[in-house]
């Protein structure tokens, strides 16, 4: 199945595409006075699969918001010169928690941004379906969210940002609440989907091992404040697959961005780390 | 496995009080607020008979109930004219509070430009502005609607305003990030949200607008044919009538709490799927 | 020509000789369609008369009439169907308020919010009533019954009544009439522009009021008290008949002036007089011009005396 | 920098739309109300102007301003008179709605039995018991309080009530497994739980109280020698002084807007920090 | 630092304690008829480090709130004989969701569980600023909860738990939103602690490498209706250090709970799993 999509692969793994964003000096400092972000320069190409990698608090979902418009800088600026008004407004989004709504059934939640644009029950109803199948919901479209297990719900979640196949996807460790089996599983049906699909996709991860076997561009980041610590290309062609998640290279390159990480923790100023 | 399980029950005296309290709180549950009931009852009697007080101040439980039965015709057909009032006039506080909320909810400004209005005509004596009214309006149902409908209105507005504006913050997002427009992010987020806070508004309103017929129909008068409870309840107390006069009373207190009862279940079912306040504790 | 005249109370028959006027033709025969529009103890229907929804208003005293003035409102007193003020002070036998002069030392006086407002204020500056000891009549006499060192307003002809068949005791009665508060009462009230452009109606309202009263108080007076009954269903034959014997007994309706002027009689010289008092009473301000709360014009020309059997 | 910076801003329209509209708003948020009042006072105006209604029946709002400054002792030693009991009455109203939600949380049983009478209470016309309490109350002020606190306490009652019941399931369950007694998951959790709702209550018990404080007064009589503004507003009434009538009414409308900002300022300082309603909007 | 433990290492790593709690045919039928668990035979010695490991929805978090007390099973019953009554209500909880109070900022939060004991801020105040420290957020107590990341709340939380050092831990996935270097940091001072302290730990989640890096039993479960599949006992010797997460034995015992997972995985009946 995997082998007749390798037609469809990129030229360049590295994201040699039209600029679609480019975050320019970006700091975000909260009214509460924390820098979450600080002169954040970013490049994101379309088709890009950027991941994001960071500790805790550093500063990815602000990252993420921003890009989604859903908070504005306090110094730099976002430039989306590179893009069409399309583009900007044809995202989708899977927030750190899965925000449902509560008193909506799996179907409605997922059934949510389809309506929004206007599709009826019927209409929308196979797209629906499929999508729930894909996250293994089949059988939950009645349930409400109360009655769902914290992966259920993020899975609603994420099958919710992804029924309208937009154009831009922003993903918020989507799959931090998966068993590892289930996580390879929906790793390689979004990579199968993006090779098809050629969207641009920002995903915040916490597993290296996830950011490496997924992008082409590895983000690290450090925090106090938020910043750019390093990236790192992935320069592993696609289709990836199970041969690749046991090759050399891949260790190798999971061992390199490991060790950024592991920099980037280290770099980061405070008392609370010295005891370690 | 009986052994066991019979074991384990001793063993856990907590876990079988539990369950002990529980069949015990279902049955309190219908029996205790009648046995409360009849205990108050009780109460008021013996009240009457410590202190000696005449009928015609506070008459007997048993005289009322009397009057209650051999006047029922009278007061039922009282009580008609009154809760068709009520009913239209919670209907419109509905309206009224829930469109004025949703209008308030469309910006900070427009919120603060006409909440002084609302509060305006909650704080405003009915009795005092009711000439006005009188000269103003002709019909007397409509008199009788503006009257009550200013008493209940104003906890719905409220209630509703604070619940559309508590909805939460992500899903606001998720929903701005969707392209939703005003209508849908209120159709679909920002209504389904305030249900709760609603709701409760809803109860409180349910009293009042019930209260609010009865105030309106004892200053815009009886000048109808029909006359309603309040009438009934200034001529018994004008002819010393008490134990009409009180029971009439019973028959508000009575509606009232019919009201909120009928009120509270519209609630529960709404929200039993998904809000904390109506979800069963399921253990 | 269809006209309202709207009464200050539920019907009962301190109203009845108008509700005799209509239902026995009396004001058709001048060409008048009356229609009465009951008050009641919340309502006051004086602004629908301001605003011109009725045509008459049935004013408690004269000190109404002078307010107007003060306030520079066209409203005139065009007759007055009692010729006493009914308005009595009721108090508990026995209990040291047997006279006049013992009734402030009562504990409550139960007044309503009217009475308070105007002959409550000459009873507080002529003989010393406190005003703290005022509490609001709710038209319920069960607190004047249950506490025996109260008074409490009352109109002579219904309060007494129900008093006596609920409380078990014959109150005292003090007429304010008798102790020198001698307005008019239950006076018709018009507005100047009527009286300016429709003199006919008012006329024809005033007659056809004075011989209602006539045939009320002496004929038959049933249809009336139907009429009565049909808008209060609650009213009892038995207060109708106490009230009528009430009003004969004490002279409300037809003594006095009304022997010569007929029903609904007034004078300059007892309104003068009555003024005088209540300036010196302070109730009200000495600059009133008094002429301009009342008219003459329709009154004292003995309609109606032909009828009194 | 500036170069791109000011290139973004003419790149993108959208932004510059919302910062301008934000600008706008912020001025609106305060200039708009005002202006709408002002229109709304001309409006009156016009309406009297136009229509010839005379000044005894509806006055022009500049006679009432004259009034309200000819007669501003008299009416401002009034308005003291009611804002004593207003403020007393929803003090009383805050406790005993407080204390009996506490107290129907506490078991379902209790609710059900105790809630009948709450509603009763709320639902009895003041006029029609007031004979009662006249009988067996004699301060004139606890006359007074318990008309206006029967009138404000049952929003806060209901509302309270609802809030204590619509705590976050997984935080109760991690009380229950600290050990905590009924009392602290009262005091710790409920309790600040159940604030926005309770806040939103005493929101409509503020106008309520001062409402309840005039029908207090309109059925109970003033205190003795200071009467409060229902009396003035009765006096004027009778005495015909329409002018007087609406500064009076003018007075109470204003006192219930200032009641009701500051009851929102103090439910803005509370909630601030965490409660959505009242959130800045941070992006 | 680690080398002085070793005396108080257990005599043995399979967990030979007195039982603690022995769950014996418990199922939980959910009143949407939903089967959570079902026959779930399983005893707990104390002592033990049990890590719970399978597929979302497969009743983990239902079955550690049974374990709680805070859910009583339809069917079976919680046998608690083996223990005091102090043990029983002695319980740390980590829900799946931070689950922390909106209104009290972070110190409030971590104090909770002592105050609810009585303990006055003062006296609390060293242990939740180490504790604080522990989970690297000094220098946040005055935040509250909406200022905080989703890594720091699910911190916040872990600090609450073991602020009363309980006798009995319960974590539902609490390193899932930390990124792998803190989450390795985390995970060794649990250890710590758990060695000093000898406490007893059920550990959800979905990571097979750190339910064999910290357990000495893995129970993995399987879903629909949710059951255990297969116990692993794993017989490495305490304390577990860096060398033992790169040793073959470690590599072995990942690759041995894996296959075990994907086997429960497969067993899972239902159509939507079909279409992988
Ligand atoms: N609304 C807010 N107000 C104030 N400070 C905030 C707010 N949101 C986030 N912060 C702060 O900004 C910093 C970055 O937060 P952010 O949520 O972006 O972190 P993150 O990288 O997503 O972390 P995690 O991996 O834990 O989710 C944190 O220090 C946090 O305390
Ligand atoms: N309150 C509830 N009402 C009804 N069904 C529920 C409820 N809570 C959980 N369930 C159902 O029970 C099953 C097990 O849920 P549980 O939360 O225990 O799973 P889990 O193993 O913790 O999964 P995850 O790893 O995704 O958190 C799921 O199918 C879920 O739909
Ligand atoms: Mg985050
Ligand atoms: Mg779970």
């Amino acid at each position: 199945m995997m082998q007749e999509k390798l037609a469809q692969a990129p030229a360049s793994a590295s994201g040699k595409g039209p600029m679609l964003l480019a975050l320019r000096g970006v700091g975000k400092v909260f009214s509460n006075g924390v820098t979450a972000l600080s002169d954040v320069d970013l490049t994101i190409r379309e088709g890009d699969f950027l991941s994001l990698l960071g500790p805790s608090g550093c500063g990815k979902s602000t990252a993420l918001r921003l890009i989604a418009g859903l908070a504005t800088p306090t110094s730099g600026l976002l430039d989306w010169r590179g893009s069409s008004a399309a583009d900007r407004s044809d995202i989708g989004f899977v927030f750190q928690e899965p925000t449902l709504l509560p008193w909506a059934d799996v179907f409605d939640n997922v059934w949510l941004p389809l309506r929004l644009k206007g599709v009826s029950r019927a209409k929308a109803a196979p797209v629906v379906m499929e999508m729930l199948a894909r996250v293994h919901l089949t059988g939950f479209e009645k349930a409400v969210p109360r009655e769902l297990s914290g992966g259920m719900k993020m899975r609603v979640s994420i099958a919710r940002a992804m029924v309208t196949k937009p154009r831009v996807l922003l993903m918020d460790e989507p799959f931090a609440a998966l068993d590892e089996i289930t996580r390879f599983k929906l790793n390689n049906d979004l990579l199968e989907l993006w090779q098809d699909e050629r969207f641009t996709v920002v995903f915040v991860t916490h597993s290296v091992f996830e950011s490496v076997f997924l992008s082409n561009r590895v983000v690290v980041m450090a925090a106090r404040p938020g910043r750019v610590f390093k990236e790192l290309a992935i320069d592993a062609s696609y289709p990836r697959n199970e041969a690749f998640r046991t090759s050399p290279d891949y260790a190798a390159l999971c061992r390199q961005a490991s060790d950024v990480l592991i920099g980037a923790i280290n770099s980061t100023a405070g008392p609370h780390y010295d005891g370690h | 496995m009986t052994a066991i399980e019979e074991h384990a029950l001793t063993l856990d005296p907590e876990e079988a009080r539990r369950v002990r309290q529980e069949r015990l709180e279902r049955i309190g549950r219908w029996l205790l607020p009648l046995a409360i009931m009849v205990l108050a009852i009780w109460l008021w009697d013996r009240i009457c008979i410590w202190n000696d007080i005449p009928k015609y101040i506070l008459p007997r439980p048993a005289v009322v109930l009397q009057t209650l039965f051999d006047d029922a015709g009278l007061l039922f057909s009282s009580l008609l004219v009154t809760l068709r009032i009520t009913f239209l006039s919670l209907l419109l506080a509905v309206i009224g509070g829930v469109g004025l909320a949703v209008l308030f909810a469309q910006s900070k400004w427009v919120e603060m430009s006409f909440f002084p209005f609302a509060i305006v005509l909650q704080v405003t004596p009915i009795v005092a502005i009711f000439p006005l009214i009188n000269i103003y309006v002709d019909n007397q149902t409509t008199k009788l609607l503006l009257c009550a409908w200013i008493v209940a209105f104003f906890p719905i507005l409220s209630n509703t305003t604070l619940g559309l504006n508590s909805v939460d913050r992500n899903l606001r997002d998720m929903f701005r990030l969707n392209g939703a427009t005003r209508w849908q992010q209120l159709r679909y987020l920002r209504l389904p949200a305030a249900m709760p806070y609603f709701l409760g508004g809803l109860k409180i309103a349910g009293g009042l607008s019930l209260i609010g017929a009865v105030v309106a129909e004892f200053v815009a008068g009886a000048q109808g044919q029909s006359s309603g409870l309040a009438s009934r309840i200034i001529e018994a107390g004008y002819r010393l009538n008490a134990p009409r006069l009180f029971a009439a009373l019973i028959l508000i207190s009575f509606t009232g709490i019919v009201i909120f009862l009928v009120l509270s279940l519209i609630s529960h079912l709404i929200l039993r799927r998904w809000h904390e306040s109506a979800l069963k504790q399921e253990r | 020509e269809k006209v309202t005249f709207g009464t200050n109370w539920l019907a009962q028959a301190e109203h009845g000789g108008y509700y005799q006027a209509v239902a026995d033709g009396t004001y058709t025969a001048c060409g008048l369609d009356v229609t009465i529009m009951q008050g009641g103890p919340q309502v006051s229907g004086r602004p629908l008369l301001l605003a011109g929804k009725i045509d008459f208003y049935m004013g408690g005293n004269m000190l109404q009439a002078f307010d107007a003035v003060q306030q520079e409102i066209p409203l005139r007193v065009v007759a007055a169907s009692f010729q006493k003020e009914p308005q009595v002070i009721m108090s508990h036998p026995g209990q040291g308020l047997d006279r006049w002069e013992d009734l402030k030392n009562a504990d409550q006086y139960i007044i309503g919010d009217e009475g308070a407002l105007s002959y409550f204020q000459w009873m507080i500056t002529e003989f010393g009533f406190d005003p703290a000891k005022r509490v609001p009549y709710t038209f319920n006499p069960a607190p004047f019954i249950a506490n025996p060192k109260s008074i409490q307003q009352g109109y002579v002809t219904s309060e007494p009544f129900a008093v006596a068949k609920e409380g078990g005791f014959q109150p005292n009665l003090f007429l304010l009439a008798e102790y020198g508060f001698d307005t008019y009462a239950t006076t018709i009230e018009t507005m100047q522009a009527t009286i300016d452009k429709r003199p006919e109606v008012v006329q024809c309202f005033v007659d056809g009021s004075a011989k209602g009263w006539y045939n009320y108080l002496y004929g038959d007076n049933a249809a009336a008290n139907a009429a009565i009954k049909k808008d209060n269903p609650d009213i009892s034959d038995e207060q109708i008949a106490f009230s009528i014997e009430q009003m004969k007994k004490f002279g409300i309706v037809d003594s006095g002036d009304t022997e010569k002027l007929g029903i609904g009689a007034m004078t300059d010289a007892r309104i003068q007089s009555f003024y005088d008092k209540m300036v010196k009473a302070k109730v009200v301000p000495a600059d009133v011009d008094i002429k301009k709360s009342y008219t003459l014009a329709f009154v004292n020309k003995g309609v109606g005396i032909d009828l009194k059997k």
